[in-house]
């Protein structure tokens, strides 16, 4: 049961450092980096709960690979983004993005 | 105990396949050529060049070492004779050798050299083509097996190795191995006389000695490969179960290293493109082929 | 059942090898359709005695995959098959020395298969996925041209009409699925209630679209700007005939509501397109909009309660509308155009071609006794005999006479005028196509009526007064047509009718023009709202403040003026929240999950 | 505490550590390889708590798609190796205060809450094969959804990063 407590522990603390990188960079990439530690967060969290509380229910698993396409697909798009921008404006800086102001 | 059999193994592999490398380069078979070449390097000193990423650098030539021992350590070479026989054994060799393409990055950025940058990166691309192959290939090996488990996968092939009964794999995969060791004509990484060694260029010493012994370990694992995947691994007559190991092995690693003296260096271009237009749709092409006789067969 | 399967099997399989041979498409796509029309028509022979196959493939976890062939689907597949075959063996000819051949009849091939899977399939879930199959391939088809200007807008357009009205089959399945516990096709039909009117309102939503009725008709005649078998193959068999095929099949469901809307809304159709083929100055177009008016006249009968006298129409008008078309595609090949000021006397000098063309278009004013006659009697008489006859018989009659009408006029401008034109390439391939289906087009009419009474076991409507009414109609149509002049035709409808009766309907005004004015309206509600909501109370504030100093120069005066100052700080506060930094924002998302985890944690608690 | 608890704990600090990492170098490809190292401590948290298949998956997957995010920190940056040192972070003390929070609360709901006994995990090739039942039966839907999606975002990724093409 320890090992419960200690992956959700991790999975806590993974998350606010993932939130933290999230927040604080000024960087496209650097915030997908951030954005990535908190899906691993969560992917820890998930694969805890599905061993310990209910190994007989795959779609705890199930869940987990999804988590995993989505990792992918943030990736993809993220880049995608990242590139037109790139191609744009000559940077990935997000205090230059200012397009979405009120 | 058996890990320490197949660590021997692994070591008297490396050394057979390094005299292989001399022979198939030079013509000449000299069975203590290795040997002299490591006790040189080993002896020289090992330079450090000017403001490098000191962790990056130090750790890529053992990371390559790690994961090429880490692919092997999940094949077997007889029944038993397994470091561990994991139940997702064929994708953990797969899992492990990623880390060579990221030994490759370390290595080619760590030096903060020109060269060295430009093959690791080039690296990185040549993955892009080969990593979607490799995996269809093996998901078309466990489909047979009904198993990732190493040993089940040997087993299967009792009948008729895979070589023959999925004969498009085969070809996917050693050329995907073939890719992965970087050996010509995929060395793009090293590209000597292009770009001075590439990723070796700025290893000297005893880091370059850990660095060419991490590429030959990295050989033979995939040569082991490639007999446990497709050659029905230590099943044959007569000889005992390690022996047909070991032949089948260094056959692999003789055929690898042949294959690639007859062909001219590929560029990235047309290595990305020979495997997207043509490399996956073969191996889907193979699974959908290995499904179909499953399923007649049944 | 595998004769079944094969007809939609063989023509997918010759897509397939098309596109992977990427050799010899004519002959794989005449080999697909041969064997399809074959199979099709084994078929039809097994079940002609009212025997029914069924076959179940597996499809979706509970929702299996069926395919029936009863008497109704087995006649419709023939349909599709024979005129199938025939466009295909006249496309040989047309597309002869044109780009794109792997593409068009890989395209050509993928709709007759689909359009086969359409008809035969005996659930929901394969007739939905059979019916986006058509409107993609349709899309292909029709697009097939994409470098020459406006093809794509013209294939986007259909694409879309034809989407939203989708919609409408998309409700209607769920209601019947959900209504009925199965997505087998005969037993949803027994659904009754409200349930039953509420789906088949969305049905003839999505039979109206994709049969191009008013008022979503625009896209057809946009649509003439694919290759000719293409459209021949579109208006006689496949894409607007799914939307009548559909009123057909589900017929029994049908509350009589929904059968007088159907039935106002064909005869509509009838009307509005008629006049409009009546104005046409492009053969083809004037050939769409005709078939509209067609399609408006089986969903007439439909709602005149006699579903077998729209299905005689429905295989009649296949083989007319389709040789009516191949033979506008060799007159376009002889001139270089379908516009009817350049094909005047087209016809003079191609007169086999022209015979052919006759033939069928007399067919389908209803001149006796070829088969346009027996059918379109049938569909008056049944509009006579229903209870609503006051409303749908002066429609039906109207639709008739302007079928005669644009039938004459269009026979008249090719056949007057000077006479002339080069040879055509691959003359002798259209030829044989045309020859068969207008062939079809004549005899057709001895053979459907007993046809059609023995496979679906209903007496087709007969009446006196409609027989001499639709023959007076035909008649007097044929006779206005061929003498009235062109310009003198329709007086003041002219001009609406030639554009099409437009701004009554269509795209623009039903999905375009509310999307883009909500757009707009969330543009201004946030520029001019919001914003100015937040200003505007800080400057009413300061009004007030003003008003309040006239009558109260000290006291409250400052109170005011902080309140003022501090609602427009509070306003410029609101503002900055919206600063477009990433950084920002995230932080503002982040903070809001976590308020709204707390509120669903509470909420959690509380129950 | 048993092994299970300390492998799990061990490569849990190894991927937190490494996760600290990537946002405390100014070194682009040092930040991108400090998230491949978590993430694939991760992947051994999964291998120590007999997520066989999923951890391995984890492992290889990472490796790729991190080396390729340290390919875009070099194409985008203006300085990858790290060597002008960089401020690449803002609104630090807010971030600091919402990261610190939300593992506060995450970790305060898990150490709160009472889960239960333990349940017994099956044997590896068992998970493997019933992942695949269960892929492959209850949950196609979602992991057909979930493939398509990913080609929708492959298309439309390389669509919007593709140079446009002057119009003739």
């Amino acid at each position: 049961m320890m090992a419960l407590y200690v992956a959700l522990a991790v999975g806590a603390v993974l998350f606010g450092v993932g939130l933290y990188g999230a927040l604080s960079q000024t960087n496209l990439v650097m915030i997908m980096m951030g954005v990535e530690l908190m899906l691993g967060a969560a992917m820890v969290n998930l694969v805890a709960f599905w061993r310990f509380l209910h190994p007989e229910t795959y779609a705890g698993q199930m869940f987990v690979l999804v988590v995993m396409t989505v990792m992918a697909l943030e990736m993809a798009v993220g880049f995608g983004v990242g590139t037109a921008r790139f191609r744009a404006k000559g940077s990935v800086e997000m205090e230059e993005a200012r397009e979405l102001r009120g | 105990m058996s890990a320490l059999a197949v660590l021997a193994a692994l070591l008297a592999g490396a050394y057979l396949v390094a005299v292989l490398e001399g022979w198939s380069a030079t013509g000449r078979l000299r069975p203590a050529g290795p040997a002299v070449s490591a006790a040189a390097l080993l002896g020289r000193e090992s330079v450090v060049p000017r403001r490098p990423d000191r962790v990056l650098f130090e750790a890529a030539p053992l990371l390559l070492l790690v994961s090429a021992v880490l692919a092997a350590a999940v094949l077997p070479l007889s029944p038993r004779l397994v470091v561990a026989d994991l139940a997702t054994g064929a994708l953990f060799v797969n899992a492990a050798l990623a880390y060579v393409m990221v030994a490759l990055l370390m290595a080619g950025w760590g030096p903060d050299a020109a060269y060295a940058m430009v093959a690791g990166w080039r690296f990185l691309g040549q993955l892009l083509g080969y990593s979607m192959p490799i995996v269809m290939a093996i998901a078309a090996i466990a489909m047979r097996a009904e198993s990732l488990r190493n040993t089940e996968v040997v087993a299967s092939q009792a009948a008729l190795p895979n070589a023959l009964y999925q004969p498009v794999g085969f070809a996917v995969f050693f050329l995907a191995a073939m890719c992965l060791a970087f050996l010509p004509p995929f060395d793009l990484p090293t590209a000597p006389g292009e770009l001075a060694g590439g990723v070796e260029a700025e290893y000297a010493g005893a880091r370059l000695a850990v660095m060419r012994l991490g590429r030959m370990v990295l050989v033979v694992a995939l040569s082991a490969a490639v007999t446990v995947f497709y050659l029905g691994g230590w099943l044959g007559p007569a000889l005992p179960p390690w022996a047909w190991s070991a032949i089948k092995t260094l056959a692999v690693a003789a055929a690898m290293l042949l294959a690639g003296r007859y062909v001219p260096r590929l560029r990235e271009a047309q290595v990305l493109a020979w495997w997207w237009k043509l490399g996956i749709p073969l191996a889907l092409l193979n699974i959908f082929w290995v499904g179909v006789v499953l399923l007649v067969a049944e | 059942m595998i004769l079944a399967a094969t007809a939609i099997l063989a023509p997918l399989a010759a897509a397939a090898l098309i596109l992977a041979l990427r050799r010899l498409p004519a002959a794989l796509a005449l080999a697909g359709t041969g064997a399809g029309l074959a199979a099709s028509a084994a078929t039809l022979l097994r079940v002609a005695g009212g025997a029914s196959l069924s076959a179940t493939l597996p499809g979706l976890p509970g929702l299996p995959l069926r395919l029936l062939a009863e008497p109704l689907t087995a006649l419709l597949s023939a349909v599709v098959a024979v005129v199938g075959f025939f466009v295909v063996v006249y496309a040989v000819g047309y597309m002869e020395g044109e780009g794109g051949r792997v593409r068009f009849f890989a395209g050509m091939s993928f709709f007759v298969a689909a359009m086969q899977a359409l008809v035969l399939a005996g659930d929901w879930v394969l007739l939905l996925a059979a019916w986006e199959l058509i409107g993609l391939s349709s899309y292909l088809l029709i697009g097939h041209r994409h470098e020459r200007e406006g093809v794509p807008q013209a294939a986007t357009r259909a694409f879309l009409y034809t989407r939203t009205a989708d919609l409408g089959l998309y409700a209607a399945i769920f209601v019947l699925v959900a209504h009925a516990g199965t997505s087998e096709i005969s037993p949803t039909l027994q659904t009754g209630g409200a349930a039953a009117t509420a789906a088949g309102l969305l049905l003839l939503v999505a039979a109206m679209g994709k049969s191009a009725q008013t008022p979503l008709q625009g896209w057809l005649q946009d649509a003439m700007v694919g290759p000719t078998p293409v459209s021949a193959l579109l208006h006689s068999a496949t894409l607007v005939a799914a939307g009548a095929i559909l009123m057909i099949r589900t017929s029994p469901l049908l509350s009589p509501a929904v059968l007088l809307l159907a039935g106002l809304a064909g005869g509509a159709t009838a009307l509005l397109a008629g006049l409009v083929a009546l104005a046409e100055r492009d053969l083809k177009r004037l050939l769409a909009a005709s078939t509209s008016a067609q399609y408006g006249l089986m969903l007439l009968a439909v709602g005149a309660g006699s579903s077998v006298a729209a299905l005689v129409h429905l295989a009649a008008h296949a083989a007319i509308k389709s040789a009516l078309f191949l033979g506008s595609g060799v007159f376009q090949h002889a001139r270089g155009s379908t516009r009817l000021d350049r094909l005047e006397g087209a016809g003079r000098a191609r007169p086999r071609t022209f015979l052919g063309f006759a033939v069928a278009g007399l067919a389908l004013a209803g001149v006796p006794p070829l088969s346009g006659y027996f059918t379109k009697d049938a569909i008056l008489a049944a509009a006579f005999g229903s209870p609503y006859a006051p409303l749908l018989a002066p429609l039906a009659l109207a639709g008739t006479l302007l079928t005669g009408a644009y039938v004459a006029r269009a026979l008249g401008l090719l056949w007057r005028g000077a006479g002339a034109g080069g040879p055509v390439k691959g003359a002798r391939w259209m030829g044989a196509g045309l020859a068969a289906l207008a062939l079809l087009a004549a005899a057709l009419g001895l053979a459907v009526p007993p046809i059609g009474e023995l496979l679906t076991g209903q007496e087709l409507p007969e009446g006196a007064l409609a027989t001499v009414a639709g023959l007076a109609a035909t008649l007097g149509g044929l006779a206005l047509g061929w003498l009235v002049p062109e310009d003198r035709m329709l007086g003041p409808l002219r001009a609406p009718a030639e554009r099409g009766f437009r701004p009554g309907g269509g795209l623009d005004a039903l999905v375009a023009r509310p999307a883009l004015a909500l757009g707009r309206a969330a543009a201004r509600f946030d520029d001019g709202v919001v914003h100015a909501a937040v200003l505007s109370a800080g400057r009413a504030a300061l009004a007030v403040a003003a008003a309040s100093r006239l009558t109260d120069e000290r006291g409250i005066d400052a109170l005011v003026l902080s309140l003022a100052r501090g609602t427009r700080r509070l306003g410029g506060r609101a503002r900055e929240l919206q600063t477009g930094l990433v950084h920002r924002e995230l932080l503002l998302a982040a903070g809001g999950a976590a308020l709204m985890l707390v509120v669903l944690t509470i909420g959690a608690a509380g129950t | 505490m048993s092994a299970q608890a300390l492998f799990t704990g061990f490569f849990g600090v190894a991927a937190v550590w490494f996760g600290v990492v990537v946002f405390r170098t100014s070194s682009m490809v040092r930040s991108a390889l400090a998230l491949l190292f978590s993430q694939a401590a991760i992947g051994a948290m999964f291998l120590a708590m007999q997520a066989e298949f999923l951890g391995v998956l984890q492992v290889m997957m990472m490796a790729t798609e991190m080396s390729i995010m340290a390919i875009f920190m070099v194409m985008y940056m203006m300085d990858p190796g790290g060597l002008g040192e960089m401020e690449m972070t803002h609104q630090k003390r807010a971030s600091i205060a919402a990261g610190a929070l939300a593992a506060l609360a995450a970790a305060g709901v898990a150490a709160l809450t009472d889960w239960g006994p333990a349940a017994a995990a099956p044997p590896a090739a068992e998970q493997t094969e019933r992942l695949g039942a269960e892929m492959l039966g209850r949950s196609m839907l979602i992991f057909e959804t979930a493939g398509v999606t990913i080609l929708t975002a492959m298309i439309a990724a390389t669509a919007v990063a593709i140079e446009r093409r002057r119009r003739r």
